[in-house]
């Protein structure tokens, strides 16, 4: 998972035409942010439309004939029990979304709050903040998911997402501080202190403005990460109890060493979705970051 | 919960209990057995990457058509899941090609030992989860440098030694320098991510790593020994971060001068 | 003659097409002389302090030519620029306060970049020059975190002028120092000309006041090409441009009181360069303009090394 | 009445916050409606953070701040008579949204009732007393507007209050010489109408334009204040003598300072203890601290 570049030249760059107008003029001519957003799009809408299209049923059910390589019928052939690895992949991209927002969306929220309030009051706030945040950074996210992840019996999708979004956040929050300090010490921040605007009117009215394509390309790789973290969970066997996902599918591949019997469609599609997902978003995110910072569209 | 305080003064002594799985032998004998496994494969990786991500994202600031060719292959190994890469290294190299074994930390019929057939044999297994670990995080490397590089050659320092006509060299490696330090904190940021990464590899391989043992813990539901693994992990990954910041004070006077109060 | 500029043209590319922030500017800078560069923000002299040391990206050299000891400098050519540059012509910038680069000590930079240059470091000399700015050799071992910003701009101003330039431009150097420090830097800069370790300078800035302790002659620019250029006493004393008298007229000196005679500004602002106007630039806020103003003024010299570009001047 | 009395303030400073620095040290003085006081010092003097203390931005650490008497209590109602505008006119706005929404914030505060008719009128009332025309200024980006035109706009952000006391931090220092003075004006003109003006700047020449009355501020401390005429006309102390020397005026070399031997401070018998002496009505020095004197103050 990459890191995000030093936020703070983003915050000094003055937009020349209307703030708006100018990045829409690259964006819509940005290559990498073009190709990169296609391919999510299309994963999405396998993911939405695929099952749907299928007689819908139980992706895990045996219905075809074992181990087949890919053929007409079964576009990405069957697994030694029979089940038709299409139907999983399907299902599991849906699955593979699901948890991305999920734990993207809640990891972001938490990064935000605990960024803008150690960034915009300061002080003790930010020292306390702060120490949290490195306290959860040093941990290794997957140790404390694996011990959590055993515990609990039952485990839903959302579940998983809500741990991983609970554990990586830290990074994205020491970012969004960093960048908070900067704009705090900016006058139209003092202006609206004296136009008697409260704390959290002033960050997510005056700040957060500012770093809204910052936000948004964090949140970005917030999903990657997340769904990168929910395939290693699931790969270990801490997955979700029920329906299936990439990483599942991945666990199984291996588990019935699809490896040394040479099926090869049974564990390349998997890894190859989680791949293009995460990776288009990144790509997609580069495309977003040359497109709001001259200084990378020129090199 | 009166068995915590006695757990934790056990834990103090360095004895986490008695393993389920590999019962009767202590959880502390079991995970030290498989350490220097599974440092043996990242301490390489990890810092071998660094190194070499850093490398060639330099270069790729400085060329065109590096820029095109290095950088999207770096944005698809950085987005690879690190059990897939494992994987597709373990079927072209090991099934298909042959040339590394599939698993296993060492062949079975060779008693671990330190003589010339058991460390050729250890290396020989060694090979593909070192590679499929370098090759992941080689790529997020390589992207943040060439994003940090971009914003250190557009700083106000270089402007000023092109304005006096100083070499591309020199700026460069001026750049080069100042962009490697956020990197080195990146590297303490990453180490959660990267012990994944590598337990993750383990298991594909059946490499005897902590890997292999957590995910055993996990099927026998042996609760001492994933305890005693979780501590392991964060306890090393403690020490490598208090190194990294010790290396970064060494490196960057700035903060050195910032210590001792020094007037800016 | 050091430095001949002959109808230098700058321009910027910019989204909505070329900003011409240098329209042909032509003046000379004659050997030890201090020329002052003032004017509004926007009025090209940063781009003119610029274009002769190194055009950056945006910049475009669109025509005239700049000769300097004779030869003509190869603007456009970057890798052939950097002969001159340090060598021949060299630039204390507005941004010196972060020039140095962070995280290397001091003497060891300076080390570095004269070897890349080829060219020797005679340590005697260099602690001499600091001496002469008021810093001590100690300063060599430090990081520019260390020094403070008055120290930071001294030192940068000793290793512009190692090699002895022939012109030395300092761009801006005063704007962000307080009143004592300014007197301390222009007094450090005329001791460089004096002392010959710079033949001529081109001292930017805004502060027509500070100018005339420094400069032996003043150059006022408005909207990309030269409004007036003369010897400092005649410009701030006798000015014939009406935008340097306004400009002039503005400044409020130690004394001066609004209950007294309020002083006045300059209505209206300068005009986009985008697509500037033709004929006189301060047409539509020259209070003696008139139809003969519709037509570009030409730039005439009225009196010895007074040039002026107004038809109501002459 | 706005009266700053012994006014301090004091951060925390090196790396683990162990010691403290003192960046405002008991400074009093008083600024009257209708009256422009000039705050003059140099960088790291202090004169910022006594602006931003008067406007509650940042906290008193001791001193007393009142305002006809009451002490100021940093809030909306206070924000309604006093009011601040700051230097750097491109950071006054927040680049991502049009100009004029620094009006919108006024009226979302303080005017919730007044018809979108009504306030239309008054906005457009307060850009012409700044001397702009609506037409051109209202409805543009930030970086559409000149820097002299986007102060008058904070003056005008001011005027929709019933303001009584403005602070004016440097708020010409980034502007070109033409407009500057057109702002400095704008402000003789608004203390005719009774608005008591705190103007911060680092410009001696600036500073006695406008001023009744200055304070010359150095490293925190008050060195000499009172009538403008008499500080500037008479400077008794070394440090506003250097000063005042220092500024480049057209035409004239720099003149060295002639040095002080005596300081008027102990000679008109003050007591280590006072602030400041009163050498003539309306006039006060501090200690100059003189090597040759002995009688330093603390």
């Amino acid at each position: 998972m990459t890191t995000l570049p030093d936020p703070a030249p983003v915050a000094a760059e003055q937009p020349a035409a209307k703030p708006g107008s100018e990045s829409l003029h690259y964006a819509v001519r940005n290559p990498k942010l073009l190709i990169g957003l296609s391919l999510v799009l299309v994963l999405l809408a396998t993911g939405l439309l695929g099952p749907l299209l299928l007689d819908g049923g139980n992706p895990n059910e045996y219905v075809g004939p074992q181990a087949a390589a890919p053929d007409g019928t079964y576009w990405m052939g069957t697994t030694t029990f029979g089940q038709d690895v299409y139907a999983q992949f399907v299902h599991g991209l849906r699955a593979t979304f699901l948890v991305g927002a999920v734990g993207g969306a809640i990891a972001a929220v938490i990064a935000m709050l605990v960024g803008f309030l150690a960034g915009y009051r300061g002080g003790i706030v930010d020292e306390v903040l702060n120490m949290l945040t490195n306290v959860v950074l040093v941990i290794p996210a997957l140790a404390v998911l694996l011990i959590i992840n055993a515990y609990l019996g039952v485990r839903s999708v959302a579940v998983q997402g809500l741990f991983i979004g609970l554990t990586s956040w830290p990074w994205a929050a020491r970012a969004i501080r960093a960048q908070t300090f900067s704009l705090r010490t900016r006058e139209f921040v003092d202006l609206a202190r004296l136009s008697g605007s409260g704390t959290w009117r002033i960050v997510f009215r005056e700040i957060a403005p500012n770093m809204s394509s910052y936000l948004f390309m964090m949140f970005i790789l917030l999903f990657g990460g997340s769904i990168l973290i929910a395939s290693s969970l699931d790969f270990i066997g801490l997955g979700p109890t029920e329906g299936v996902s990439l990483g599942l599918m991945l666990q199984s591949a291996q588990q019935w060493s699809a490896l040394q019997l040479g099926l090869w469609w049974w564990f390349i599609p998997p890894g190859a979705g989680i791949t293009a997902i995460v990776g288009a978003l990144y790509v997609a995110n580069v495309g977003l970051d040359e497109v709001f910072n001259p200084k990378l569209r020129e090199s | 919960m009166a068995a915590v305080p006695a757990l934790l003064g056990a834990l103090l002594q360095g004895d986490f209990g008695i393993s389920i799985w590999v019962f009767p032998t202590p959880v502390g004998d079991v995970l030290l057995e498989a350490l220097p496994y599974t440092l043996g494969l990242m301490i390489p990786s990890v810092l071998l990457s660094w190194f070499a991500g850093n490398w060639i994202g330099a270069l790729s600031a400085r060329r065109k058509i590096l820029d095109n060719t290095v950088l999207p292959v770096g944005y698809l190994l950085t987005a690879m899941p690190y059990m897939w890469i494992a994987v597709i290294l373990a079927w072209a190299f090991g099934a298909q090609a042959g040339w590394f074994p599939l698993s296993g930390g060492y062949s079975l019929d060779i008693q671990p030992g330190w003589n010339a057939d058991f460390v050729l044999d250890a290396l020989h297994h060694w090979v593909l989860p070192f590679l499929s670990l370098f090759l992941v995080a080689l790529g997020g490397w390589a992207i943040g440098m060439r994003n940090m590089i971009i914003y250190e050659l557009e700083s106000d320092y270089s402007a000023y030694l092109s304005a006096l006509g100083a070499p591309q060299r020199l700026i460069r490696r001026y750049a080069f320098r100042n962009a490697v330090l956020p990197q080195v904190t990146g590297l303490a940021l990453q180490l959660g991510v990267l012990v994944a990464g590598a337990l993750v590899t383990e298991i594909v391989f059946a490499y005897p790593g902590l890997g292999s043992l957590i995910l055993a813990a996990i099927q026998n539901q042996d609760f001492f020994l994933l305890q005693g693994a979780f501590l392991f992990i964060v306890i090393g990954v403690l020490i490598a971060n208090f190194l990294i910041d010790i290396v970064y004070v060494v490196v960057d006077p700035r903060t050195r001068t910032g210590m001792a109060g020094g007037t800016s | 003659m050091t430095l001949t500029v002959n109808d230098l043209r700058v321009h910027y590319r910019t989204l909505r097409g070329e900003v011409r922030a240098l329209d042909g500017v032509g003046f000379d800078l004659a050997d030890g002389e201090i020329l002052g560069l003032a004017g509004e923000s926007g009025c090209g002299k940063t781009t003119l302090g610029k274009a002769l040391i190194r055009l950056d990206g945006r910049m475009r050299h669109a025509g005239g030519t700049v000769t300097l000891d004779g030869e003509e400098l190869p603007l456009s050519d970057d890798r052939a620029m950097n002969a001159y540059r340090f060598h021949k012509i060299s630039l204390v910038p507005q941004y010196s306060m972060s020039a140095l680069n962070p995280t290397r000590r001091i003497g060891r930079m300076v080390r570095e970049l004269l070897a890349s240059r080829g060219v020797s470091v005679d340590t005697d000399e260099l602690h001499r020059r600091l001496a002469l700015v008021g810093l001590e050799p100690g300063v060599l071992d430090r990081y520019p975190i260390e020094l403070s910003g008055g120290m930071k701009q001294r030192a940068v101003m000793v290793i512009s002028t190692l090699l002895d330039p022939s012109v030395l431009i300092a761009d801006e150097v005063t704007s962000a120092l307080d009143v004592s420090n300014q007197q301390a830097v222009v007094g450090a800069l005329t001791g460089l000309r004096d002392k010959g370790l710079v033949t001529s300078m081109i001292f930017v800035t805004h502060d027509i006041g500070l100018t005339s302790h420094i400069a032996d002659s003043i150059m006022v620019m408005y909207a990309g090409k030269l409004a007036e250029k003369a010897p400092t006493k005649i410009l701030t004393t006798a000015p014939r441009h009406p935008y340097t008298k306004m400009l002039i007229g503005s400044l409020p000196q130690v004394g001066a009181r609004y209950a007294d005679k309020p002083l006045s500004g300059i209505a209206g602002s300068p005009p986009s360069l985008l697509d500037p106007p033709a004929g006189c630039r301060f047409r539509d806020r020259c209070p003696l303009a008139d139809r003969q103003c519709a037509e570009e003024p030409p730039v005439v010299e009225i009196a010895p090394r007074h040039t002026v570009a107004c038809w109501k001047a002459a | 009445m706005l009266t700053l009395d012994r006014v301090t303030k004091t951060f925390r400073a090196g790396a683990f916050g162990g010691g403290s620095v003192t960046a405002v040290d008991r400074v009093s003085f008083a600024a009257a409606p209708g009256e422009l006081v000039s705050l003059i010092g140099e960088s790291g003097s202090g004169k910022s953070t006594i602006g931003r203390m008067v406007l509650g931005l940042t906290e008193v650490s001791a001193g007393s701040l009142t305002l006809d008497g009451e002490r100021v209590r940093p809030g909306k109602d206070f924000y309604r008579r006093v009011q601040g505008v700051f230097q750097d006119p491109f950071s006054c706005y927040n680049p991502v949204f049009k100009a004029d929404r620094v009006f919108a914030l006024i009226r979302r505060a303080y005017h919730p009732g007044v018809g979108d008719r009504e306030w239309a009128d008054r906005v457009e009332k307060a850009v012409r007393d700044v001397r702009l025309d609506p037409g051109q200024v209202l409805g543009r980006y930030p970086h559409q507007l000149s820097g002299g035109q986007l102060q008058r706009l904070l003056i005008a952000r001011a005027l929709l209050l019933d303001l009584r006391f403005l602070v004016a931090d440097e708020i010409t220092s980034m502007l070109d010489a033409s407009t500057r003075i057109d702002v400095l004006n704008l402000l003789a003109g608004l203390k005719e109408r009774g608005l008591g003006v705190l103007y911060i700047t680092h410009d001696l020449s600036l500073g006695t334009y406008l001023a009744e009355k200055t304070v010359v501020l150095r490293n925190g401390r008050v060195v000499e204040r009172g009538d403008t005429q008499k500080v500037f006309g008479n400077p008794l102390h070394p440090y506003t003598r250097t000063l005042l020397a220092a500024v480049p005026r057209l035409n004239q070399p720099w003149t060295a300072a002639v040095p002080l031997d005596a300081c008027a401070y102990h000679e008109g018998g003050a007591s280590p203890g006072d602030d400041l002496y009163e050498t003539e009505p309306g006039h006060f020095v501090a200690c100059a601290a003189l090597p040759a004197c002995g009688r330093t103050r603390a």
